[in-house]
């Protein structure tokens, strides 16, 4: 993990590092310390410690009416949650893949995102769920997919994507401590990534984006895994005099406005680097978000954006790099963006 | 040796008053639908609804063992489970009408009519949207160590939805304290249980989930809360889910849209011939809970809470424009 | 229905008005006579007619075996007009609401769409699902969604949204012979909208967006019922001298880059009006289209997206036609644009 | 008056070829299982796979009566029921090493290896994904008037999957030439049936869709043709769909992920002695359809064919970059 990522951590010098993974299962642990009404629900979460390893052994230490294996019922088991959030419980639902969210689009989207609004606010739905997602683990087209743009349009939901250990943990406290449903994103290659996570409980603030590298030539926000792309793509591109401010969207709803804003107003450019499908993507709110605002006259050059190829996932593994970003084609991007040769 | 009691399950179940209370509910179903009928003919309130003339002794009798912290999942056609679980019809016509004092602040109208308190999570634009939240309510009573059940009302129609399937997998698997209740009406829409059903009664699935499975007549006010009464016995004593069908009938179309080209004049009048509300009335005058002009008091009563609602409604105000987004999120 | 929406239509001058829903019974009919392996499947559109009475007495005419009833069980009825569509027939699958293509997300998109990909172009699936989309019927927040912008996200699907009659039968019979999965929304509120309709059989072309009102002073990108309002905005703006391009999108995926692009470079300025929730919209992807287009310099103003209110749509009917984008916020929008108000 | 012939189903019914063809497919399935497994130890693959170790029975003798016209759907776990519907080792190692001469030019992998000209419309990588598409194949097949049918393969944790419900109702109520055939190897990932499903055995789910069920040892090869062969006649001859599960067991872990931490040595191990494919070789030759030395031959033949098919795959091309959005839609 480039070090860069942990220098927003506002936490005293800790050495301390865990994987992304275990920063997640650290949140959990410890918001089920804390509240006896979190529980945790998903496929294979128990002994197995999930298809990921993220919630290994923690069956052992919450007993398996806290640790629940589901049946492959996606949309019942998403709905099952949905119910106990809404009547006292905190769920915490492991999706396997976030492939398979499209089962329960259902229960999240015309139940738990609405329930609020329908009933008037008589009703709150702490529900968490937590969605592995993003490609380059060979797994073909209905395993690897980023669908977190279509949440994104869903009013009544959070959705977050944490790009390191330490928000990994501090977003899921955060989603805990929040009324009502989160959906958080995490990345399947970040899994083993490790950085520095703070001890005990913090919560990272939902809907802030972060300034992760400063810079004045070119804005580049990217989140998940796209953020140390774009990272490393920045390092690349001191070589050529270009400095690239890039910023770790961290939250796709709400989009923290702001941030960017203040960003593209100090560089007239912007790119948004993103690993779902371009069209309909991340980026094009980004994009359009920044085309109505009055940065919009601080452009200089057309906004760029960078994302899946329009295609589903392919196995073959260089067309399944080839299709999405990677650190060449950020570069070469902001390369071009910056002469302007777009 | 004392005589067995031979007389019907709710009359020796249930006090006197308990009975009379229940003919005042079952009253006010079929006098709010025939209200919001009507007030849905006179343009006050727009969308479209669903109603439950015909059927109230299924949603009446499967109330009566149900307290406030007793949880119920109720459907499209869902006013009548929402007066039967203790709903005032006030804030229910206000809702219909849109009305910042409806019991949704008139965001969710006749599809979404819930009252929280009295542990009604809510109706469902959905089929099959309330089977697994039922599941989750009664996760919740299991894992915090209550005693609650939860009633999940759902239709005919909607056991075909998967929905069902993992709901009914799920609550056996973990022996949750639910009761599945299936108003099997005949018909999802216009579609007959035989062309969209592989089996003839729904409780005929109960087997498939290691479940008991009844079926009952609908319109017997005392067969359906002898069957309910058995079920929320076994899911309080933790022994897990049952599955009641209460075979039913709606008098009216499937919704303002029906032009009821599926099924026949004879075969609705047939069942209005059953009528439950005439049938429960019967039983408790022949029984001695009530007399002919007490019953009719009771009536007369519904009919006035009824336009009493009405009023409460009107003069309510609505929401204001500005406020479209107020309830999407927590304030705080 | 405004005049102007006959304009386009090459068929000789032919006096005959259909509705919208008859238009869209007439292409069924047409294809059903043509093809015997074209079938209908959906509930409740055989002896009903529809949720929407727009498959009214088709059972008579072609009985059971083509016109089928499903179980309420959309995830396998979509399914199964996927494995239809794979073997041999050409289902036409309607969604009683479009809302309810959330429960078989999963058929739509981790199946039909990816098929052909996933198997190296060794199968097609040509099924068409028709979904009855938007806001206006007091139908609250599970039955009035506009979900049509998730579909544009996923490679594989086409997605059409008719805002005439003539163009309903023409795409439904173009989504026909196409040999991949289409997507038609129909708007509830245009299905008893009357406009001309030529006879007999002919195809709207998919990925063409068309310009439904020509104009000089901004272009206002604008679909389904939306096109109408527009239409009559633009009207009104006529008062004020303001004269706007109309341009009918048509197509959500793929989108016409080429016809917005060259109306975006004559009048400088772009507003993009649509039902769906305004951030991850329609909007989004027509926004930051242009603005990393080369048309991104004829800009001069921002990009104007005019969506959804930020919540589930409301019950209450003032607080519902306040959610979505109406004829007088439309003008008015347009207003602020031109002025530079935004 | 003829003796009855007390022979096991498949030996009395099939003719020698076909049974050596069988044994031949079985051991095809087994050395592909072990070809990949080392491919990928080897790093020749990436991604996962799902291997069929030790349920080659099922696949094959499920498929005993099909012809290139009838479909199967098949699963994840599902090489094995490509190479019983008659597919390519080489084009299928072509398919994994991620070539353009594989099934899915690439494009694929092991989770969506499909040869739609022998009928296999593809494994899925989504678990239920099948069922549903298997049942749209049999629709095809009735309304074209012809005599196909489908085999939907799914495993026991699939059977908690809504599409499974609404699959198995459709094909009951439209009586539709599909066989549903559970692979019940006692798992869903790590997730036992005890601890995931309603019922003992998936065949009781049956009477829910009113179809037959029949649970049968699904490591004897013969057991398995012979219900196969039942539920394929009824569903060719218009009578619908019937459930058949076949009880067997994977060797090898779920995935490569899998740690094991579910399952005992011990259980594995008896599991392991009852191994299909030395079953159905015992039995062959106890039935002089077979010798020793030509059931060697009928191994080492397989071993050839995948080793060839290795190669095949390893010296073939790998599509260009260039092509990374073909086939997404139809090229005109
Ligand atoms: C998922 C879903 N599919 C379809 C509909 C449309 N719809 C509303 S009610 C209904 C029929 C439901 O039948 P049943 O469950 O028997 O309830 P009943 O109306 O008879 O009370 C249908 C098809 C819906 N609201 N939700
Ligand atoms: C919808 C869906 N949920 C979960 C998974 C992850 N997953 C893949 S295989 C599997 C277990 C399937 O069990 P079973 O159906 O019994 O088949 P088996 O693996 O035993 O052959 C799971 C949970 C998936 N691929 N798709
Ligand atoms: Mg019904
Ligand atoms: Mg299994």
């Amino acid at each position: 993990m480039n070090a860069m990522t942990d220098k927003p951590s506002s936490q005293p010098q800790n050495l301390r590092t865990l994987s992304y993974s275990e920063a997640i299962r650290e949140a959990m642990a410890i918001a089920m310390e804390a509240d006896p009404t979190v529980i945790l629900m998903g496929e294979d979460i128990g002994v197995y410690g999930g298809a990921f390893q993220v919630t290994l052994d923690l069956v052992d230490r919450f007993g398996t009416d806290r640790v629940m294996d589901t049946p492959i019922s996606e949309l019942g088991g998403a709905g099952v949650a949905v119910g106990a959030a809404l009547t006292g419980l905190k769920p915490i639902f492991e999706f396997q893949f976030s492939d398979f969210a499209m089962l329960a689009m259902e229960q999240i989207v015309n139940q738990a995102a609405k329930l609020r609004y329908m009933l008037g606010g008589e009703a709150s739905v702490p529900v968490v769920f937590r969605l592995p997602a993003g490609s380059g683990t060979g797994a073909a087209a209905q395993h690897s997919q980023s669908i977190e743009a279509w949440f994104g349009h869903v009013p009544g939901l959070k959705v977050l994507q944490p790009a390191t250990p330490e928000d990994a943990k501090g977003m899921l406290l955060a989603a805990l401590a929040d009324p009502d449903p989160v959906m958080i994103f995490e990345h399947k290659l970040l899994y083993k990534m490790k950085g520095h996570v703070p001890e005990g409980s913090y919560l990272t603030p939902v809907g802030k984006a972060l300034v992760r590298r400063e810079g004045t030539d070119v804005t580049i926000v990217a989140g998940s895994i796209m953020l140390h792309r774009a990272l490393e793509a920045a390092e690349q591109l001191t070589k050529d005099g270009i400095n690239a401010e890039v910023i770790d969207l961290r939250c796709i709803r709400p989009i923290d406005h702001e941030t960017i804003l203040a960003s593209v107003r100090k560089t007239g450019k912007l790119m948004v680097v993103y690993e779902g499908v371009k069209a309909f993507g991340v980026g094009a709110e980004i994009s359009a978000m920044v085309a109505e605002s009055d940065a919009f006259d601080f452009l200089d050059a057309p906004i760029l954006r960078l994302g899946a190829a329009d295609a589903p996932v392919p196995y073959n593994p260089d067309l399944e790099r080839a299709s999405v970003p990677q650190v060449d084609s950020i570069e070469a991007a902001a390369r071009r963006l910056t002469r302007r040769e777009v | 040796m004392t005589q067995p009691d031979n007389r019907p399950f709710a009359i020796r179940t249930y006090a006197p008053d308990q009975l009379r209370e229940a003919l005042k509910r079952m009253y006010l179903i079929r006098r709010f639908e025939e209200g919001a009928e009507d007030s849905y003919m006179r343009g006050l309130i727009h969308g479209t609804m669903h109603l439950s003339i015909g059927q109230e002794a299924s949603a009446m009798a499967s109330c009566m063992e149900l307290t406030d912290d007793d949880k119920i999942t109720s459907t499209h056609r869902g006013h009548g489970h929402c007066i039967a679980k203790g709903a005032e019809v006030g804030r229910m016509f206000a809702e219909f009408f849109g009305k910042e004092t409806g019991y949704c602040h008139g965001r969710g109208g006749s599809m979404h009519i819930a009252d929280v308190k009295t542990g009604n999570l809510g109706a469902n634009g959905i089929v099959g949207g309330g089977l697994p939240i039922a599941v989750g309510a009664a996760l919740s009573a299991k894992r915090l160590g209550k005693s609650d059940v939860t009633i999940c009302f759902f239709g005919d129609g909607a056991n075909n939805e998967g929905a069902f399937h993992e709901a009914l997998n799920m609550a056996s698997v973990w022996k949750l304290p639910v009761v599945f209740i299936c108003e099997n009406n005949g018909y999802g829409m216009s579609t007959s249980i035989a062309r969209s059903t592989s089996v003839k009664h729904i409780a005929d699935r109960a087997v498939a989930y290691s479940m008991p499975g009844v079926t009952v007549d609908g319109n017997d006010f005392s067969a359906v809360a002898e069957a309910v009464h058995h079920a929320v016995a076994r899911a309080r004593a933790g022994e897990g889910p049952s599955l009641v069908e209460n075979l039913t009938y709606r008098w009216r179309g499937h919704s303002k849209s029906d032009r009821n080209r599926y099924r026949t004049k004879e075969e609705i009048e047939e069942w209005m011939t059953r009528d439950p509300i005439a049938r429960f009335r019967a039983e408790l005058i022949a029984h001695g809970v009530l007399d002919e002009a007490s019953a009719d008091a009771i009536e007369a009563a519904a009919i006035a809470d009824m336009e009493a609602g009405i009023e409460f409604a009107k003069a309510s105000p609505a929401p204001s424009i500005s406020d479209v987004t107020r309830y999407v999120y927590a304030e705080n």
